[in-house]
């Protein structure tokens, strides 16, 4: 490939809060037509760079040029100007517009004739952005709550594109924070077409991922981060998943990524049964047997079913049909309350929306689930809440000024190992774990698959679904498929014979 | 309640100040407030006068400050030094209470109130707020039959009253005698649960007994306030356009009345009553849109209270000996028709705040 | 199994079948205000007949319908943005005290007619901009900064005229009240007028979109470089506005100035707006649901008086009536979260 | 809501926060002051005593709001419960009292009585809201109404407590000190909630159902039952504050809680507890309380021109609660 303009560079962007370096002095160049990749673990300076890159924050020194010219954006709507547009990791559209009104929001003026907006351009000229990004399906007068997170997506970067076109020929710069996390495979791709499609016209595209193998499949080039700073830029021509992941972690890493030496052949006793589970217009005839000491993989698309059986296990849902039985014992739980009383406890996959309570401390947060064994008779007692807070933040490695610290003030990753310590705290039987590592770095991960073959030793029991494929199938004891709502496969992944990816997948689609 | 015998239809001037010429036979009621008889030292010291009402924003209520104020105008006159404030209790009971022990709290034994108690329950309760500090005050309108000023003696100097269930009638009366007897009439009831409304209802109710061919075509509740009377009688005159009369609890509500009946062009057709006599309604009243209002006389209720008041803690009359029927008494209240109104509006109130029992009707 | 259906559901069937459900559920949710409106007309028509459907009560209806429905305009953007008022009876009592005090009138000599009207009006606009800039650059909850200036309000309304409320002798606005068009009286049309513009603001201006945006998400519109806090502090100005106007009228309609005139609009508006179909947390409902709202809460109060029931139970059933037309509105489940 | 949050909002110095923190309890200190300064007998023995009892009611019903409050939820019926309780305890006192015997037997009966009301009343509001998700503000502003057609309907009319009854009753009237024994009464209710609140797993359910109910309803808390109990306490405190209220005014009226309505509202908002759940506590409510009455007894002292009063109470409110508002957390949304 020849070398084409730079498109945008930072150099030696500095950014401390108070006395706390987030960003020690990173560069970043990105080429016209390129697609970039930014890995790096929680906390390595990802998030703060593309912050400052879209103008939500100052940097603290540093330069920057956007095509040639200089670039400081003081907010986004100055970086849209300048033809700087980024995808935001939380989805920022407004669930009660439509589609068309969120494409152009902040930008009605454009469509205003003597101070009306005329709706009927705005929607024909939504069609034609969506079109230019193969959502053409998608009807732009349909309201934004209808769709589905994938949907959205594709409506927002939809939105990103069309705010950042520029008309004087120059080329426009896409940032993308994680926007794989909610999509399914088909639907990745079709971002990926997109993403080259994009980068085929010029443009630069700005990519970030916890998973390294969307950035070796779609980036041209990678830039790897480490604690506020760049470790190294490589062509993906030039890297492997090990190497990336050496590169971050500063150590390699190896087949006992996922401790398979440390899987425990499941137990005899059924600890969990479903028997013709089913909810009515989401999944059916779902039956299943979890033994103890057993981790039990689910995999399936979204929209499979999958998210919806974790949640009539730990009893968000009632089942319509079927029967759900614990230790034998029927169980039929109103409430998250009651399965929690029968041992099981579900760790959600919407951190913010599900899993934390931003206005607690940590240690509120990790009592939160097991309140009756930090309690003498009617009281929760605090020296026992503290204590095993402690504990957990040193073993986890939380990063917070200690277990009173509310969780808001936390980073996502660190918020995401609270989540997890609650379950450790818990001390339920049986956790239903709905994408445990989703947007923890790679060395917490490790740590994260230590502490669950821990328990599988213990003799606990786990539903998992994983946050790749991968980690589904190298961490479970058996691998169930769900495709639309139904089971559609099993296999059985003993630590010396795992399944491959391809007959899982195969099972899938 | 204690009945009042005699119904007052006195020329109000005559009422106010004719306690010094018609001689009555009492001497009490003659009884004068002697400046010279006034030690220095309470000359100088500063007593605080307070009336305590229910919202400002009631024209009648109005009137009881300015009866302070005129009298605070006395008070220059003889030297005694003060200072005085309105406790507005926005027709919260609780509040009242609460205002009236945190004056007296400051003033302590040289605080000198009229109140007029948010309703007859609290009564006592203000009472016993001076009582507790060592100041002096008077109540009027509202008391509990089985309590009154002799229970607090003498911190509680007296209880007076228009007697509302005569006024409740006296209007009820004129207006029925305007419709000739018989027809439809709209009722505006004060606000519920207070006792000045109740009691001016009964007394409607009596008048109702004795008019037989008079029929309630709706009645319902406009809280005194002229807003919620107006829709209500619209709403009335949209399935009873033949309506007589509306009696009104107050005068604000009559105001509410009046707009509606303008708007539907029965203004002077149909026979408006209201107590408190606003400005307004006897306007009305002398211009022949309104039949009747009662006048009450804020400024005679807050100016003479004070000042006897204001005698007991000067020490010019002992309240251990006053008779009970100089402790509990009612004050003038005034039927205010066509006959009166234009000169119930060109009066200038004065008074004589010398002789403080001036103020007893009888 | 035994009892063989004839075609079992497959998924795709029942998740069809489950989307029409919820579908008609929404449907009969969004119509709910409408069918609880219709419900009460038949009830009391049945109850009260010609009384109550003839056309000088209809009238009745629209004459004081118009103040409730201006207040609770104002009020619906404020609660669309997640935010709420509590300040009307001041700022309603305020802006017709005002207008008594401001035009010809039989106590004080300022007759500044049509600019007195403005200018009562200005009050209580400049009070929404005061709510709002406070409530926005002090950070205090909207809340407590309305419930402050309620008593603001309500203080500067009562020594606007101490005492005795000022008679309005202007010949026009004594008029007004009086005045009809097609029927209906000026008043209602000024109402209309009004909603006339925000439905406008609501459906074709930007603004309109960033009300509806503030009380979903207000990073979205940091994200695009609108100021979140000129959004919030224009709602409040226009809710003044609005108050403001409506205070103005109640002022004309009782023919005085009266600060008494905003007493007791407060909670019929929140719940008006709220009964309409208007979600508290922001985001959800309008000017339109605001609309049968209001009819609804107008048409009950008429409709209660007409059929003469006790005022001691009348509130009470009010309050029923409240409780059921929003339980049948509001999204049902358990994960439903509802504050 | 979800937030990308600042991160350099969140991380400055501790100490700057703790001292925004304690800055927000100054608005009282900053009132006594400057009332004591006006009139040196603010502080004297006799107003201290109607400072230190008369907050008693308002500093229960407060207590219950707290509670509602952290759940991110309101109750605007408290108000009108008050009013029911109120009519009920002098309606128990006065008809049922002589035949019990001695006046205390039958105030007790009369609390007992009361509070059991405010229990059932607290039970529905909680259902309604609970099962059927009417949202609070809306579901108590309907009982709202209901329980002011309730409170006429028991009593019409205002009505004293008989004289013979009074001994049921004085006990509001005494003091040690200058502190009542109300206000005693009072302080140990909020010490019973307090531990409630922070000390048992319901107060830190509360907690995380303010925070972010959805997550704490995963995470296995009981949410319904806690709103529910929740709703309850704050119709026990509204029926104690009534309670109170009736021995206080020696009587009953069918109105007496209304004007508390969103008094309670804002005395707790100034103790510092946040509208939208999760943040602050009853020992906050207890600095808020006395923030009101202080404001309130205060501008009896200044005589404040009675035009002007609501006028100055409304800036008073409007400073103290600039001054108390907790902006020591950043990067939070202010509805």
């Amino acid at each position: 490939m020849q070398e084409s303009k730079v498109c945008f560079s930072a150099k030696g962007i500095v950014k401390h809060y108070g006395a706390t370096h987030a960003l020690k002095g990173v560069d970043l160049e990105v080429r016209e037509g390129e697609i970039v990749g930014l890995v790096g673990e929680n906390g390595a300076g990802k998030s703060t760079l593309l912050k400052i890159i879209i103008g939500a924050e100052n940097p603290s020194s540093g330069q920057m040029t956007m095509e040639d010219q200089p670039y400081a954006p003081k907010n986004p709507m100055e970086a849209n100007a300048a033809g700087v547009g980024m995808v935001f990791q939380e989805q920022s559209l407004i669930v009660n517009l439509s589609v068309g009104q969120n494409i152009f929001f902040g930008h009605e003026r454009d469509f205003r004739r003597y101070g009306v907006i005329n709706w009927p351009r705005m929607y024909k000229q939504a069609q034609r952005v969506l079109e230019e990004v193969d959502v053409g399906h998608i009807n732009p007068r349909k309201k934004v709550s209808d769709l589905n997170f994938a949907t959205r997506q594709m409506v927002e970067i939809a939105k990103v594109m069309n705010v950042t076109q520029r008309t004087d020929g120059r080329k426009c710069m896409i940032l993308l924070d994680e926007p794989t996390s909610v999509l399914s495979e088909e639907e990745t791709e079709n971002l990926f077409v997109q993403m080259r499609k994009i980068a085929a016209c010029g443009h630069a595209v700005v990519f970030v991922s916890h998973r390294l193998d969307e950035i070796l499949e779609v980036t041209d080039r990678i830039y790897v981060y480490k604690d506020g700073a760049s470790v190294g830029s490589l062509n993906t021509g030039d890297a492997t998943e090990p190497l990336l992941y050496e590169m971050m972690v500063g150590r390699s890493t190896t087949s006992e990524y996922y401790k398979l030496e440390r899987q425990v052949e499941p137990q005899d006793a059924v600890v969990l049964e479903a028997k013709g589970l089913g909810l009515s217009g989401v999944f059916k005839d779902v039956n299943f047997a979890l033994r103890r000491g057993e981790v039990l993989g689910v995999c399936g698309v979204v929209g499979s079913g999958k998210e919806d059986v974790c949640e009539v296990l730990c009893g968000d849902q009632k089942p319509t049909a079927g029967a759900l039985y614990i230790h034998g014992q029927k169980a039929d739980f109103q409430s998250p309350a009651q399965a929690l009383a029968a041992g099981v406890l579900m760790i959600p996959k919407e951190r913010l929306v599900e899993g934390i309570v931003r206005t607690l401390s940590v240690e509120d947060n990790i009592a939160a689930s097991n309140h009756r064994l930090v309690s003498k008779g009617p009281f929760v007692l605090a020296a026992r809440v503290r204590e095993q807070a402690l504990r957990l933040i040193g073993r986890l490695r939380i990063k917070t000024r200690g277990p009173k610290e509310l969780l808001m003030q936390l980073s996502g990753g660190n918020q995401q190992k609270v989540v997890f310590s609650r379950a450790l705290a818990s001390k339920c039987e049986i956790l239903i774990l709905n994408h445990p590592t989703r947007g923890v770095d790679v060395g917490a991960k490790e740590e994260f698959y230590g502490l669950i073959r821990d328990m599988m030793q213990e003799g606990k029991a786990v539903i998992l679904l994983g946050d790749t494929l991968d980690e589904c199938i190298g961490m479970s004891n058996r691998v169930l498929v769900m495709k639309d709502g139904r089971l559609s496969g099993a296999f059985d992944a003993p630590a010396r014979g795992k399944p491959s990816q391809v007959d899982v997948v195969s099972a899938m689609m | 309640m204690k009945r009042i015998k005699v119904l007052l239809a006195l020329v109000l001037a005559l009422a106010m100040v004719g306690g010094g010429t018609l001689a009555l036979a009492e001497e009490l009621k003659d009884f004068t407030i002697d400046p010279a008889k006034i030690p220095q030292e309470k000359l100088d010291t500063v007593v605080s006068l307070a009336v305590s009402v229910r919202g400002l924003e009631n024209p009648y209520i109005a009137t009881i400050k300015v009866g302070m104020e005129m009298f605070a105008v006395y008070l220059d006159s003889i030297g005694q030094k003060y200072e005085m404030q309105v406790l507005d209790s926005g027709g919260d009971s609780n509040k009242e209470v609460d205002n009236m022990r945190q004056f007296a709290a400051n003033a302590g034994g040289n605080a000198l109130a009229y109140s007029d108690p948010n309703e007859n329950a609290i009564a006592y309760s203000l009472a016993e707020a001076m009582a507790e500090a060592g100041g002096f005050i008077g109540t009027a309108w509202n008391k509990p039959a089985d309590v009154g000023p002799a229970d607090l003696t003498p911190n509680w100097v007296i209880h007076t009253s228009p007697d509302n269930v005569i006024n409740g009638y006296n209007t009820a009366k004129a207006l029925f005698d305007y419709m000739g007897g018989k027809g439809k009439i709209f009722v505006c009831e004060g606000m519920l649960g207070n006792t000045a409304a109740i009691d001016r209802a009964k007394g409607l109710d009596q008048a109702l007994a004795e008019y037989p061919d008079i029929t309630v075509a709706g009645r319902d509740t406009g809280n005194w306030a002229t807003a919620e009377a107006l829709t209500l009688v619209e709403t009335w005159l949209g399935k009873d356009p033949d309506v007589g009369g509306v009696w009104c609890a107050n005068d604000n509500m009559a105001t509410g009345a009046l707009q509606a009946l303008e708007k539907a062009g029965l203004k002077g057709k149909v026979g408006v009553t209201g107590v408190d006599a606003n400005t307004d309604i006897v306007e009305a009243v002398r211009d022949g849109f309104a039949v009747a209002t009662v006048s009450s006389n804020g400024y005679l209720q807050g100016g003479y209270t004070l000042a006897i008041c204001y005698a007991a803690w000067a020490g010019l009359i002992d309240v251990t000996t006053l008779p009970p029927e100089y402790r509990e008494f009612a004050t003038p209240a005034l039927l205010i028709t066509k006959e009166n109104a234009a000169e119930y509006l060109s009066s200038v109130p004065e008074f004589d705040f010398s002789k403080p029992f001036a103020c007893k009707a009888d | 199994m035994a009892a063989k259906q004839p075609t079992p559901m497959t998924i795709a069937e029942e998740f069809a079948a489950k989307v029409r459900r919820d579908g008609q559920r929404e449907r009969v949710m969004r119509y709910a205000p409408m069918i609880v409106l219709l419900a009460l007309v038949l009830i009391f028509t049945a109850a009260r007949g010609a009384a109550f459907a003839s056309f000088t009560n209809m009238v009745a209806i629209l004459n004081q319908l118009a103040i409730p429905l201006l207040v609770a305009l104002g009020l619906t953007f404020v609660i669309m943005i997640g935010g709420i008022d509590l300040s009307i009876n001041g700022t309603v009592g305020m802006a017709a005290a005002l207008v008594g005090v401001l035009v010809m009138n039989n106590r004080f000599p300022l007759n500044l007619g049509f600019l007195g009207v403005l200018l009562a009006v200005l009050g209580s606009v400049l009070v929404g901009l005061a709510v709002g800039l406070i409530h926005v650059y002090l950070k205090i909850p909207s809340f407590m900064v309305s419930f402050a200036f309620m008593y603001v309000c309500k203080g500067l309304g009562l020594l606007s005229y101490a005492g005795q409320p000022p008679k309005i002798i202007d010949p026009l606005l004594v008029a007004l009240p009086k005045t009809y068009w097609l029927g209906i009286p000026f008043i209602t049309w000024v109402a209309v007028a009004v909603l006339l513009v925000c439905i406008f603001i609501q459906e074709y201006t930007a603004f309109g979109r960033y009300i509806y945006a503030v009380g979903t998400d207000e990073t979205i519109l940091r994200a695009v470089g609108v100021s979140v806090n000129r959004v919030k502090v224009m709602v409040f100005t226009l809710a003044g506005l609005c108050f403001g106007i409506a205070g103005v009228l109640y002022g004309i309609r009782l023919g005085q100035g009266d600060v008494t005139a905003g007493n007791d609009l407060m909670f019929p508006a929140q719940a008006a707006v709220v009964v309409g179909g208007t979600s508290l947390s922001g985001g959800k409902g309008g000017v339109t649901n605001t609309i049968v709202g209001v009819l609804i809460m107008t048409v009950l109060a008429n409709g209660l008086l007409l059929v003469g029931v006790n005022s001691y139970i009348k509130t009470g059933i009010e309050g029923l009536i409240i409780l059921t037309a929003v339980a049948l509105t509001v999204a049902h489940g358990a994960k439903v979260v509802s504050k | 809501m979800s937030q990308p949050t600042k991160p350099g909002a969140e991380k400055g110095p501790r100490l700057r926060d703790n001292l925004v923190k304690y800055f927000s309890f100054s608005a009282i200190v900053i009132l006594v002051v400057g009332f004591t300064l006006a009139r040196p007998n603010f502080l004297g023995v006799a107003n201290l005593k109607t400072l230190l009892s008369d907050s008693a009611p308002l500093l229960i019903m407060a207590t219950g709001m707290t509670l509602v409050l952290l759940l991110g939820s309101i109750d605007l019926s408290m108000g009108s419960v008050c009013s029911v309780a109120n009519v009920l305890t002098v309606m128990i006192i006065n008809e049922l009292g002589p035949q019990l015997g001695p006046p205390a037997l039958g105030a007790v009966v009369a609390l007992l009585a009361a509070a059991a009301f405010g229990a059932v009343a607290g039970l529905l509001l909680g259902f309604v809201h609970v099962k059927l998700k009417v949202p609070s503000f809306i579901a108590s502003l309907g009982f709202m109404s209901l329980w002011q057609s309730v409170a006429y309907l028991i009593t019409a009319a205002p009505v004293s407590v008989a004289k013979v009854m009074w001994g049921g009753i004085n006990w509001f009237k005494v003091t040690f000190g200058v502190v009542g024994l109300s206000l005693v009464l009072a302080l140990a209710w909020v010490a019973v909630a307090y531990l409630f609140q922070s000390r048992t797993s319901f107060g830190k359910a509360l907690y995380a159902i303010g925070g972010n109910e959805r997550a704490a309803r995963i995470a296995g808390t009981r949410v319904d039952q806690a709103k529910i109990v929740a709703f309850v306490l704050s119709g026990v405190c509204a029926a104690i504050g009534g309670y109170f209220l009736a021995a206080k005014l020696r009587s009953s009226a069918p109105t007496v809680g209304d004007p508390f309505t969103l008094l309670i509202v804002a005395s707790v908002a100034l103790g510092g507890t946040s509208l939208s759940g999760g943040r602050g506590g009853v020992l906050g409510t207890v600095v808020g309380a006395f923030t009101v009455s202080v404001i309130q007894n205060g501008m009896n002292f200044i005589k404040v021109d009675a035009y002007w009063q609501s006028i100055v109470f409304g800036f008073f409110v409007l400073a103290a609660v600039a001054i108390s508002v907790d902006r020591s957390t950043r990067g939070l949304v202010v509805k």
